[in-house]
């Protein structure tokens, strides 16, 4: 069964300074395709580091690598990720009047692929 | 017998057409309508070169086509006369109107009778965003009239309301009536989040539960009389169940950041 | 590393809106390169570090073949000329210089020209719109704050010198002990690498934090709060009231904010709490707020934007004058609802970042691209310049994000043109076409008959 | 290359040259007024037609950083007024802050081709002169925000003159203003370190800084007259829009005794009545002390009805303001030099404050005795947009006109000063005084305000009408530096203008002393704050006196 999980794309250091390097650059790809996942809810779930997850939601789908995160810094339920190619295609175009299409809170189906 | 404007051609981009009013087709022949200007794009174009004109005009449109979806601002600062529209219409119909009545036979996207001050909208599918709003900037939405839609309706409805009534047969989204002044707005379905949020005085009635924000408090139970009234006007327009009439109202004052004189109603049974 | 070195003093870092003016540049003009970069945050030594020139590199492409910059030149006017709803985008990584010709070029086409404004903090822009602003120079937060809140931000690493230079440890007239004379809250929805630099941490439920601010606006005005705001929001009202007993009785107060507010449901209303809760505290004592921008020069794209047109972003002249509606003018729903047929993208990557439906329109259009490397952007383009990157390869002006313009140091020469030459040869080329076309429309008693009708 | 131009036949306004509109042809050339042509000009016919120097404005907000957060601030405004390009000319957005295409194109549509830009805080001169840069038609300058900056304040409290001095100079040249300007001088302090308090008088010395706005004011009038910038500090004074204001106003000018000084907006601080309570007029005592001392010029500030923008480096008062309405609001404080503070505002005929500052300003005009030394300004957009100059030089010259706008206005206001028994009406030659020749000369500009040989060929011809605010809304042609930008009412060519600044001396060792200053309490560096020359494009250095 897929968990229903709020992503949270946004910056991080590692995407800074890769982004340097290019967007095109694998460094830069790989990052923006890596979900943080609290460590205890990785073990709830049975994902390890590194398996590979599917992230599915109205707008579209996205495979990504997990990695956990230490306990206490990601609520439960939360995954992050930065932001980059991966989190477009999660992402909806309705920008309710403002412009600004809502990236930050995206809920997604997180499932396990390998 | 009224003037028909029937879709011949599809816009490639946004196409403004605010000479769709009564007041600009008043006294023009089918051939006269044809020349007057619309903009596609930024390209000076004539209503005769995306619709076909027939009819004669008695204060009354109708415009028909599958892709009026990027026809933006149709009656525009209208003040009298009837336009029908068969369709999916585009942003900003209405906008300004001050009189006349506007009906949709589809749906409407963003921005339905922004700052309007009088006069009648219809909708028969459903609404965007911004209805009956103020635009960005500006103190005031919408100071007086009325805004029907049959379905649902997104953010930001009646958004800085002055005055008038905006009526939703279904849902409504997020931020109902934030910052409203004053007027009314009924939603038979359910509110969005944060409705209401920064009104000053004003009405928004619901007749389910809500979830409201913690600067609104809730007052007493009780039967507004001009509730039976207003919802007996509305069930001639959309089905509306006999025991909202005859119901009683939460009542919940707000927003207290402010001048906490609004009230939100939620049906109670 | 050969001998041919050359330092450059007092140079700016131009990747995060922190727009830092103390870097030691360590130039290698024979290498082409940065070797050093003194005083840079982690973020800005790659951003020197790994800056280098493509030699090789195409100036021009069309379709991906190399041309010559005027044969570019030639082709991206007619595109633009030729287009109904052509959309100018992006700029927020590029001089003001530049960013005038830009709307320069939109004017004379009647397009409509947007800034990654739009997808950063366009929604504050709103806000301030509805309810104004209390805010500042970075200066005064490093002199006068005793109470520095971040709410929906992570500076520690979008802007790793935010704390050192502006605003927590930072020294100044009346905090000259630095954080000692400081109290730092950090407002989140998870324990981000900032939290740790702060005195207090306090965690929002996701998506609660309009709620939250408007509780706090309330206590602010002695309005009572239920105490179940603690399981609406996380944030127990103690907490909240003890929060407004330090905003009111501070001396000189900030509120700093970022994305964590403008992305999330609620968007601009999330903003403009922020900004009308900073108001509010000015019944007590001084308070501001100051929204922590992005790309190194995003502000001076609002600036130059609001002096040519009078608006921030979103502007569109398809009637012959700007108008302005963030949600109809900005740049994601005019693509996702293919609204455009023609786009000049500058200095930024749409097909990479944007949702998409509006990328997949990007693809079905002429676009002309003017980026310093290779993007998703430029390899969909139809035409593509190369242009040389700003700060480093070239001099210009740059906006900081509290609106300080500061004046760019060039480190050494690029072979590659840069923005402003690109754009102003764009731009007289467009002027030309468009005399023409309209010349050839009067001849024919075209645009006389079909006078733009009013304005909303 | 521009062309030879004989403009013939028009009745001349020059006041500056005696000239009180005689018949008289002008000849231009390469920018400037000639005696005689050196090849045979073209020759525009201009009989019947009214010929001035072009408008010089000498106190207006235009460009800058405040300018442009009140324009981003005001969607709302600039909707209601687009300004559509032309052929020729860029398009904007107008309302009471247009842009800076619309700001050029729309003073020269009212034959003003000078405009002064009142209040820049230093670390924002970068800003307005990018502004400049795209402001059309018109040259321009700026004053630049001294009075609350804390490093000069500390030089005045330690009684070093001859550093002040130096430091004053190096700001000046190190923003390319053009004058020194003061604004609620030692009001900053409190407002920003005190809760948002402000200075009361004008002796009253704030705790932080410990010097009172007499001592500030006194030594920006002894440095900027020593240093002979072209234009004597521009002021604006403590307590602004406050009731019984006016003493603080003689009292300021007072401390000038004989030295030059410019009152900005006087028609702001000319309120009697007791502090808290309404207003009253008290234009008589100021417009007596103005008449009576020759080293003193002033502009009016003059309220129109209708929207306007308050904006201000004085944030107490606009915060007062926002008071009123609870509406949008904007503050900002800029490090070390400023404050400033934004309010959308409206005037209105039936409250009694509007009307009385309506009537006081048109008080100030009637009574005043030397059109040399009183300019017409709104302190634009905080009393009313520029465009409506037109209607406010029409209630001037036309004294019917007056009255039955008199009649319209609150009564109560109106009982309360003694603007029903001024009968004066302005000639044609002093309103070319009042807004051209008398701020020309004012700023020292040397070659405007007059159509002598030499002068700038900045000239405004106008169709001679009996109602004279459609006169002035509409020139038939508008010449800037002798190219013809107006002609039969339409944009012949785009133009930009100059921009004006001066250099006064000072000695480098100065530097030594800001240096560690700004290292210690700016958050830019030192090398990075002064504006380089690259900025300066067309410019012109107007010498010291």
């Amino acid at each position: 069964m897929p968990e229903t999980m709020l992503l949270i794309p946004g910056r991080s250091s590692k995407q800074g300074t890769s982004l340097n390097k290019g967007k095109l650059g694998e460094e830069y790809l790989d990052i923006t395709s890596t979900v943080e996942i609290d460590v205890d809810e990785m073990t709830r779930l049975g994902f390890n580091s590194g398996d590979k997850l599917r992230l599915k939601n109205h707008i579209g789908e996205a495979v990504v690598t997990c990695v956990p995160k230490k306990a206490g810094h990601l609520p439960e339920g939360m995954i992050f990720i930065a932001y980059g190619p991966t989190s477009s295609r999660l992402m909806e175009s309705d920008t309710a009047g403002s412009g600004m299409p809502l990236s930050k809170h995206i809920s997604v189906e997180v499932e396990k692929i390998s | 017998m009224a003037i028909f404007l029937k879709q011949i051609a599809t816009p490639d981009v946004p196409m403004e057409a605010d000479n769709i009013t009564p007041a600009r087709f008043a006294g023009q022949t089918p051939a006269g309508v044809e020349k007057l200007a619309v903009m596609h794009g930024s390209e000076p174009r004539r209503i005769g070169d995306f619709f076909s004109v027939s009819g004669q005009f008695d204060g009354t449109i109708n415009v028909e086509g599958d892709h009026l979806g990027r026809v933006k601002l149709i009656g525009a600062g209208m003040s009298r006369g009837v336009i029908q529209v068969d369709g999916d219409v585009g942003e900003h119909l209405g906008a300004a109107m001050s009189g006349g009545e506007i009906r949709v036979n589809g749906n409407a996207t963003d921005w339905v009778g922004p700052e309007m001050s009088g006069g009648r909208i219809e909708i028969h599918g459903n609404a965007g965003h911004m209805v009956g709003s103020a635009y960005r900037g500006a103190a005031m939405g919408m100071t007086g009239g009325e805004i029907i839609i049959h379905g649902n309706a997104r953010n930001e409805a009646g958004n800085a309301m002055r005055n008038g009534v905006i009526a939703i047969g279904g849902n409504s989204g997020d931020f109902t009536g934030v910052n409203m002044l004053s007027g009314s707005i009924f939603v038979l379905g359910e509110l969005g989040i944060r409705t209401g949020a920064g009104m000053k005085r004003g009405s928004i009635v619901s007749m389910k539960e809500a979830t409201l924000l913690p600067t609104f408090s809730y007052s007493c139970t009780y039967r507004p009389g001009y509730m039976t009234l207003y919802l007996l006007h509305l069930s001639q327009i959309f089905a509306v169940a006999e025991e909202y009439l005859e119901g009683s109202y939460k009542r919940y004052c707000g927003d207290s950041v402010e001048l906490n004189r609004g009230e939100v109603l939620l049906y109670a049974g | 590393m050969s001998e041919n070195i050359k330092v450059v003093e007092n140079a700016t870092c131009t990747f995060c809106g922190c727009v830092c003016d103390d870097m030691i540049l360590t130039v290698d003009l024979d290498e082409k390169r940065i070797t050093k970069s003194k005083n840079a945050c982690i973020l800005g030594k790659a951003w020197f570090a790994e800056h280098y020139i493509e030699e090789d590199a195409p100036a021009a492409m069309i379709d991906n073949k190399p041309v010559s910059i005027e044969e570019a030149v030639e082709e991206a006017a007619r595109t633009l000329v030729n287009a109904r709803f052509p959309i100018t985008y992006g700029l927020s990584d590029t001089t003001c210089e530049a960013q005038r010709q830009a709307v320069a070029i939109t004017d004379s086409i009647k397009g409509n020209i947007d800034t990654t404004t739009s997808v950063c903090h366009g929604p504050s822009g709103i806000a301030l719109q509805g309810v104004g602003e209390s805010t500042m120079t970075l200066g005064e937060v490093k002199n006068r704050a005793d109470l520095v809140i971040y709410w929906g931000g992570n500076p520690a690493e979008s802007h790793p010198r935010h704390f050192g230079r502006y605003a927590v440890t930072a020294k100044g007239m009346f905090t000259p002990r630095g954080k000692k004379d400081r109290h730092v809250v950090v407002v989140d929805v998870r324990r981000t690498p900032s939290a740790p630099a702060a005195n207090q941490f306090i965690q929002v439920k996701p998506g609660k934090d309009f709620e939250v601010l408007w509780a706090l606006r309330a206590l602010v005005k002695n309005r009572a709060i239920d105490p179940d705001i603690e399981a609406i929001t996380g944030v127990s009202l103690e907490t909240l009231q003890e929060l407004v007993d330090r905003m009111k009785n501070c001396r000189y107060g900030v509120l700093f904010f970022g994305m964590g507010l403008t992305m999330t449901r609620g968007r601009h209303f999330n903003s403009g709490a922020l900004l009308a809760l900073a108001t509010d505290l000015n019944e007590y004592t001084h308070f501001v707020a100051k929204p922590v921008r992005g790309h190194g020069n995003v502000t001076g794209a609002d600036n130059v934007m609001s002096w040519q047109t009078g608006y921030p972003f979103g502007v569109n002249f398809s009637r012959g004058f700007p108008r302005f509606n963030p949600g109809e003018f900005t740049t994601v729903d005019l693509l996702a609802k293919q609204d455009v047929d023609a786009a000049l993208i500058i200095a930024t990557d749409p097909a990479s970042n944007f949702p998409q439906a509006a990328i997949d329109h990007l693809a079905k259009i002429p676009v002309i691209c003017l980026d310093t490397k290779t993007s998703h952007t430029s390899q969909l383009a139809h035409v593509a310049f190369r242009t040389s990157t700003y700060g480093i390869n070239t001099e210009g002006t740059v906006y900081r994000m509290d609106d300080v313009p500061i004046t760019l140091r060039k480190a050494f020469d690029s072979p590659f043109p840069t923005d402003e030459e690109i754009l102003t040869a764009v731009k007289k080329r467009v002027r030309e076409l468009v005399l023409a076309k309209g010349r050839a429309r009067g001849a024919t008693g075209e645009s006389k008959a079909a006078a733009p009708v009013q304005a909303i | 290359m521009t062309e030879c131009i004989q403009l013939a036949g028009g009745k001349v306004h020059d006041p500056a040259n005696g000239i009180d509109g005689d018949i008289r042809d002008l000849y231009l050339e390469q920018g400037r007024i000639v005696e005689t042509p050196s090849s045979k000009p073209r020759k525009i016919d201009v009989s019947g037609m009214v010929v001035m120097p072009g408008g010089v404005d000498i106190h207006c907000h235009i460009a800058g950083p405040k300018v442009n957060l009140a324009r981003k601030l005001q969607p709302e405004d600039h909707r209601r007024d687009p300004h559509p390009g032309t052929e020729h000319t860029r398009s904007g957005a107008g309302g009471t802050v247009p842009s800076t295409f619309a700001t050029g194109y729309r003073y020269a549509t009212l034959g003003y081709t000078t405009a002064m830009e009142a209040a820049v805080p230093p670390i924002g001169a970068r800003h307005v002169i990018e502004e400049f840069h795209d402001t059309p038609v018109i040259d321009k300058g700026f004053y630049v925000l001294l009075g609350n900056n804390i490093f000069l304040q500390q030089l005045i409290k330690a009684g070093r003159k001859e550093e002040f001095r130096h430091a004053v100079a190096w700001w000046i040249n190190a923003t390319k203003a053009y004058t020194a300007k003061l604004v609620n001088p030692g009001g900053d302090e409190p407002w920003k370190g005190k809760k948002n308090s402000n200075v009361k008088n004008i002796d009253e010395k704030s705790d932080a800084i410990e010097v009172s706005p007499r001592q500030v004011i006194e030594s920006f009038i002894e440095t900027v007259n020593d240093l002979g910038l072209p234009h004597p500090p521009h002021i604006h004074c403590n307590n602004l829009g406050h009731s019984g204001n006016f003493e603080t106003t003689l009292e300021t000018m007072k401390t000038a005794g004989d030295k030059r000084v410019h009152l900005a907006h006087i028609q702001f601080h000319s309120y009697a009545g007791e502090p808290g309570k309404n207003p009253k007029s008290a234009s008589r005592q100021i417009a007596e002390y103005v008449n009576e001392h020759p080293n003193i010029t002033c502009d009016v500030g003059q309220v129109m009805f209708g929207k306007s923008t308050i904006m201000t480096a004085d944030a107490p008062l606009a915060y007062m303001l926002r008071g009123f309405k609870k509406a949008k609001w904007v503050n900002a404080d800029t490090e070390c030099e400023s404050g400033c503070g934004i309010v959308p505002f409206s005037y209105q005929e039936h409250v009694y404050v509007h009307a009385l500052q309506w009537a006081i300003g048109l008080e100030l005009f009637l009574l005043s005795k030397d059109p040399w030394r009183i300019v017409l300004s709104t302190d634009h957009p905080n009393g009313g947009s520029f465009m409506s100059y037109p209607k406010l030089i029409r209630l001037l010259m036309d004294r019917e006109f007056r009255r039955e706008e008199i009649k319209r206005v609150n009564q109560k206001a109106i009982n309360g000063t003694i603007l029903n028994e001024l009968d004066r009406e302005y000639t044609l030659n002093e309103i070319a005084i009042i807004t051209r020749a008398g701020p020309a000369r004012a700023l020292n500009l040397k070659n405007k305000g007059h159509l002598g040989p030499g002068a700038d060929a900045d000239i405004t011809i106008y169709d001679e009408m009996d109602d004279k605010e459609a006169m002035f809304n509409a020139p038939r042609y508008v010449v800037k530096s002798g190219e013809v930008i107006i002609e039969d009412h339409e944009f012949r060519q785009d133009y930009y203008g100059k921009f004006l600044h001066t250099e006064p001396g000072y000695d480098e060792s100065i530097v030594s002393e800001v240096r560690p200053f700004f290292e210690n309490y700016y958050s830019i560096e030192f090398a990075n704050y002064a504006v380089n020359d690259s900025y300066l494009h067309d410019h012109e250095v107007i010498p010291t006196v």
